[in-house]
């Protein structure tokens, strides 16, 4: 499987096109979206594996596209970052499409909402894949909008006065942060002749033109990742989608932007940054954290909890700038952080997918995600419950999830840092995550009512796909030392240096 | 001397028509602004060199942005009869002006100190020999960063499967959009005849064109999709139902064998490359299905979800 | 020559400045959508005299296009101002948006 | 001499073109305007591609420029047809239709 | 014979067009007067784009920016689509063309149903 020339060329050219040609061909023949995403998930599996293999054998690699280098063409980039989220990524689809099979399976006639959702589903892994292996700002920019339109698309699938409206809503939000990244992206091209992130970390300065440029991307791309004050748009679009969806959303969507913020912060523009505008992204973080918990610990439906934690989780992500950015990046406890960011990014990703999974198979045993109705669930559906309770640890960041991984490495770097304002933020996201989450959990353990109807019957094999999730969250904290050298391969040298 | 007067003329009119179509209260009257505006915008492509440009503009901003924007308000009045509120949020109007005025200031300090240009075009004139096109914008598009080509043809899909969901259940599997119906013989329906032939050579001439001269399968493919639309807007055919299998496979042929060719080019030596000596009729037969999955997916993007009317 | 056509170029944006007048003014759809029109086809004149005043003879296709899409926008509009979004103008008989929904 | 016919027939169209603008701005009611309009811009434009005949480097682009005009022509004749229906519902002995409020101007028709 | 200061005029008139659009955009109530507002912004960002890559008329316009702005032309024509589609449904369920929060009229009543 090793010819040491073609195949990074093919692991990469799977990765990109299989969902791709999958969402086409669901596109076309209408009823058979479910087997067309077997059919992917075996490629890009295949492709993923090899490319793993590739990484950890023979380090980073980058391939430029048609041969063309930049500046002229568009260079993909597998590092270890790239593929931990390739990674991860197909690890929360498979969950995902596993689960849909059943309430968007092919009828009899072709409906609309089953038609629509594979083709959309496998545009979405695609276009995330896109992103994660560009190494081209305006390439990221068309990978970002594919993302974008998908999503929204989701958010509405069921049609609903309510959907549409959150879509609508989500829709003004992505679009004035897609025109910010824009022109962000044009200024700098203007500037350098270049938009390949490698080239332009060695031309970007502290010219007028540069710091608008900056300014626009970070708040074109905080917009999308629905940081504070950006993130209006967010529980509505999460909760009101199909559960399937809504993991979909809230689990892998927002990294993407989040994803190319790292990027353009860490790798393009690292001169840029000022310890003021860094500042300011970790305490809008730190108000997101604070205001999304609050509301979730308000919320009397389920996914409407999990949706506000997104919120929370999402905002505290952004603590990796003030530890890892600017003046810190020379230091030692850099890598902490920015590792410690990612695993957080990881494993948040798969337990979210996960909770919002469990709550599609509760409500399709329940009728509904009201939490007085899931009292006693437990006894009904033992998996569902236990695998939801799993996430909970991991989004809480206890030991030994990924969440707690993640949270020790941005702990001590903030402690290493001299700031340990972020380290207090962490143990109040903590405290406060275990507040929401106690709600549904107690209610789930909870003797059911005598009078209670019976939930519906939902199947082991269905019930087992978030399961699978939330350990995968926790085994990546077991096991952090592995993702954790891997993550780091390929990244610029100064900052790894750091902890060893 | 006068080539500046022509420009500062060009960007005040410009800037009267964006004003208008801001500011103007009624909605109507702001589309209308809308469409001048495009082509406004399509003549100063002009001015800076860049015909491809202007083509796409004007096909697509002056053109098929028009159509949407005046379907979608027709539908949407029709489903409203309260009155045009005020065109702004109060309380909001002074700050968001600043605001405005601030960022305006800050790009257009950006622009002005612009370092000495660094532009690519002595890279692309060197390359242009293996790239398969004369045309140094259709290289760039198509080989240099095709990728960002392929994606945006999917792009375009994304956004039709969005506009699918957005039809009623009992709707689903009709035809696309309303049934138009026109008087036999009346101006419309001749009109309808007469403007799709010279469009459909219009449409391809553009895209054969396109590697040599200005134009392309973006341009082309606009022109035929309006082409199309207007056939069906004259009531002379009927836009397709969207579970047609023919009209699926039309709108996804085109990225489909740009994809599989840039698979295939892996074993040729890199994803999504072009050999040089098979570079020029490649690109062009991957602009011909491309042109027609972007000419059908335009049209469907008009014609909207289907809405079941003939059903009943 | 070249600075006679930029001239007559010029001139043209000024006309095309005194339909902008009646786009503005209406009263009427008809009387933007008309004014609109008017420059649709000045944009084409102008773009006919650019071309000419730089011997750059490739813009004539944007001409071409232009003038073969602003027919597309004035029969969307046509079409968009009867009640139904589908009729005919011309065709008086034509039943109106509810009716055509009941008949076979 | 052939410079000299382009810029006569070119300057007749820029004042057709001007002619027309001015009967867009004074003419009094729709119907006026949209004739006097036609008639204005479709000369016009003929005179400017005119002129611009004999400057054209080959045939092929004699072409285009007879078919742009043509589009013109066609396109203009056309949809003046189409506006002036639409403009003029009372004209037809219809009740007024209010294809203003159907696109939700909400503007009042004074004509 | 074109001036060279052709992509100045160009670029600051396109860096005022994103302003223009900017105020639309957040003042709007109406979702379709956004959606037009986002083009406003969109044309400027590539006017300014494309300014900037003919600010040496003798090199001639710089074909990457050229064809990254057709991309963004279609792909801006791709979102303007799906967003018109979406308030076109979102106004026959809701009976208005703009998000419930920003439902008040001039007078500040809310909305008829």
């Amino acid at each position: 499987m090793t010819d040491s020339a073609l195949s990074p060329a093919i692991a990469l050219a799977l990765i990109l096109t299989a969902p791709l040609f999958g969402a086409l061909a669901a596109m076309v023949t209408g009823r058979r979206g479910a087997g067309i995403a077997l059919a992917t998930m075996t490629a890009t599996g295949i492709g993923i594996v090899t490319l793993l293999v590739i990484i950890a054998g023979d380090g980073d690699f980058t391939l430029a596209i048609g041969g063309w280098e930049p500046p002229l063409g568009i260079q993909l980039r597998a590092d270890g970052l790239a593929a931990g989220f390739i990674t991860t990524t197909a690890l929360v689809m498979g969950a995902i499409l596993a689960v849909a099979g059943k309430p968007f399976g092919a009828g009899a006639t072709e409906r609309r909402g089953a038609y629509t959702f594979w083709p959309l589903a496998l545009l979405l892994w695609g276009a995330l894949n896109a992103i994660f292996l560009s190494g081209d700002l305006f390439n990221l920019y068309v990978g970002l909008e594919l993302l974008t339109l998908v999503a929204v698309a989701l958010v509405g699938i069921e049609g609903k006065r309510e959907t549409l409206a959150a879509a609508l809503r989500y829709m003004m939000f992505a679009l004035m942060g897609s025109l910010l990244y824009l022109l962000g992206a044009a200024l700098l091209y203007a500037a350098h002749g270049t938009l390949d992130i490698a080239l332009l970390a060695a031309r970007v300065g502290n010219a007028p033109g540069d710091i608008v440029a900056a300014a626009a991307i970070t708040a074109g791309l905080a917009a999308k990742t629905a940081l504070f004050p950006f993130h209006s748009w967010l529980p509505p679009a999460h909760s009101g989608a199909p559960a399937p969806a809504s993991a979909m959303l809230s689990g892998l969507v927002p990294k993407a932007s989040f994803y190319i913020l790292l990027r353009f912060w860490f790798e393009a523009a690292p001169d840029i940054a000022g310890t003021g505008v860094l500042t300011l992204l970790g305490g809008l973080g730190a108000l997101a954290m604070i205001y999304g918990s609050l509301l979730a610990l308000h919320q009397n439906r389920l996914k409407l909890i999990i949706a506000y934690s997104t919120v929370a989780q999402l905002g505290y992500l952004f603590f990796v700038f003030p530890l890892a950015g600017g003046t810190s990046a020379a230091q030692p406890w850099a890598a902490g952080a920015w590792s410690g960011a990612v695993f957080h990014a990881l494993s948040h990703a798969m337990a979210k997918a996960s909770m919002f999974l469990c709550a599609g198979l509760i409500i399709e045993a329940i009728g509904h995600d009201r939490l007085p109705g899931m009292k006693g669930i437990v006894r009904a559906m033992p998996m569902t419950v236990f695998a939801f309770a799993l996430a909970a640890i991991t989004l809480m960041g206890l030991p030994p999830s990924g969440g707690f991984t993640a949270k020790y490495l941005m702990m001590t770097a903030s402690f290493a840092a001299g700031q340990p304002f972020w380290a207090l933020m962490l143990i109040v996201a903590g405290l406060l995550a275990a507040a929401y989450l106690y709600r549904p959990l107690a209610l789930a353990f909870a003797l059911p009512d005598a009078d209670a109807p019976v939930p519906g019957a939902v199947s082991r094999a269905r019930q087992a796909a978030p399961l699978v999730l939330a350990l995968a969250a926790i085994l990546l904290g077991i096991l952090s030392a592995g993702p954790f050298a891997f993550i780091r391969i390929g990244r610029p040298g100064a900052a790894v240096e750091g902890l060893e | 001397m006068i080539a500046s007067l022509f420009d500062l003329t060009l960007c005040l009119l410009i800037l009267a028509v964006a004003g208008a179509a801001v500011f103007g209260r009624a909605a109507f009257m702001a589309v209308v602004f809308f469409i001048v505006y495009g082509i406004l915008i399509a003549i100063a492509w002009l001015r800076l060199g860049a015909i491809d440009v202007a083509l796409a503009e004007a096909a697509i901003g002056a053109g098929l942005t028009g159509v949407l924007l005046l379907a979608a308000l027709s539908r949407i009045m029709r489903n409203i009869d309260a009155p045009e509120p005020a065109p702004v949020l109060e309380g909001k109007t002074i700050a968001t002006g600043l605001a405005s005025l601030v960022v305006t200031a800050l790009v257009a300090h950006a622009f002005l100190t612009l370092p000495e240009p660094r532009g690519l075009q002595s890279r692309v004139t060197a390359n242009l020999a293996d790239a398969g096109a004369e045309n140094p914008v259709t290289a760039v598009l198509l080989n240099f960063r095709g990728w960002d080509t392929l994606l945006e043809s999917i792009v375009l899909l994304a956004a039709l499967l969005g506009v699918w969901t957005l039809a009623r259940d009992d709707a689903w599997s009709g035809r696309a959009g309303l049934r138009h119906v026109t008087r036999p013989g009346g101006v419309l329906a001749q009109f309808g005849r007469i403007l799709p032939p010279i469009g459909l050579l219009v449409g391809i001439y553009l895209v054969w064109a396109g590697s040599k001269q200005p134009g392309g399968a973006f341009q082309g493919g606009t022109v035929l999709a309006a082409v199309w639309i207007v056939t069906i807007m004259a009531g002379l055919m009927q836009a397709p139902r969207v579970a047609d299998r023919a009209l699926r496979a039309a709108l996804v042929i085109g990225p489909v064998i740009f994809l599989a060719l840039a698979v295939a080019g892996v074993f040729a030596g890199a994803f999504l490359v072009f050999p040089p000596a098979h570079a020029g009729w490649l690109i062009l037969a991957v602009e011909a299905v491309l042109t027609l999955s972007i000419a059908a997916t335009l049209a469907m993007l008009i014609f909207g979800p289907p809405e079941g009317e003939e059903k009943r | 020559m070249s600075s006679w056509y930029l001239l007559l170029a010029t001139g043209m944006l000024l006309t095309i400045g005194g339909a902008l007048w009646r786009v503005w003014r209406g009263p009427d759809q008809a009387d933007r959508m008309m004014a609109a029109q008017l420059v649709g086809s000045g944009g084409v004149a102008t773009i006919l005299l650019l071309a000419a005043a730089t011997q750059e003879w490739a813009m004539l296709d944007v001409a071409l296009v232009l003038a073969l899409l602003a027919a597309l926008a004035a029969i969307a509009f046509v079409k968009s101002v009867r009640g139904s979004g589908r009729g005919d103008p011309e065709d008086d008989a034509q039943p109106d948006a509810a009716q055509a929904d009941e008949a076979p | 001499m052939s410079d000299l016919f382009t810029i006569v027939m070119t300057a007749a169209g820029l004042i057709f073109f001007a002619a027309g603008t001015l009967g867009l701005i004074r003419f009094p009611d729709t119907h006026s305007r949209l004739h006097a309009l036609t008639k204005a811009d479709n000369l016009g434009l003929g005179l400017i591609a005119l002129g611009l005949t004999v400057q054209m480097p080959g045939l092929a682009d004699l072409f285009k420029l007879v078919l742009i005009w043509a589009l013109a022509i066609l396109a203009a004749g056309a949809t003046a047809q189409l506006v002036a229906r639409v403009a003029a519902p009372a004209d037809l002995g219809e009740e007024p239709r209010s294809p203003t409020d159907a696109t939700g101007d909400g503007e009042t028709r004074r004509r | 014979m074109i001036a060279p200061s052709a992509s100045l005029l160009y670029g600051l008139c396109g860096a005022v067009l994103i302003g223009l659009g900017l105020y639309g955009f957040v003042a709007h109530r109406r979702l379709i007067r956004r959606v037009l507002a986002f083009n406003v912004i969109g044309s400027g960002i590539f006017l300014l784009f494309g300014a900037s890559a003919y600010r040496d008329p003798a090199a001639g316009a710089d074909p990457v920016p050229q064809a990254m702005i057709i991309t963004g032309i279609v792909v801006a024509l791709a979102a303007t689509a799906l967003a018109l589609a979406l308030i076109v449904a979102h106004a026959r369920l809701a009976q208005s063309g703009a998000l419930p929060e920003d439902e008040t009229h001039e007078d500040g009543s809310e909305d008829a149903p």
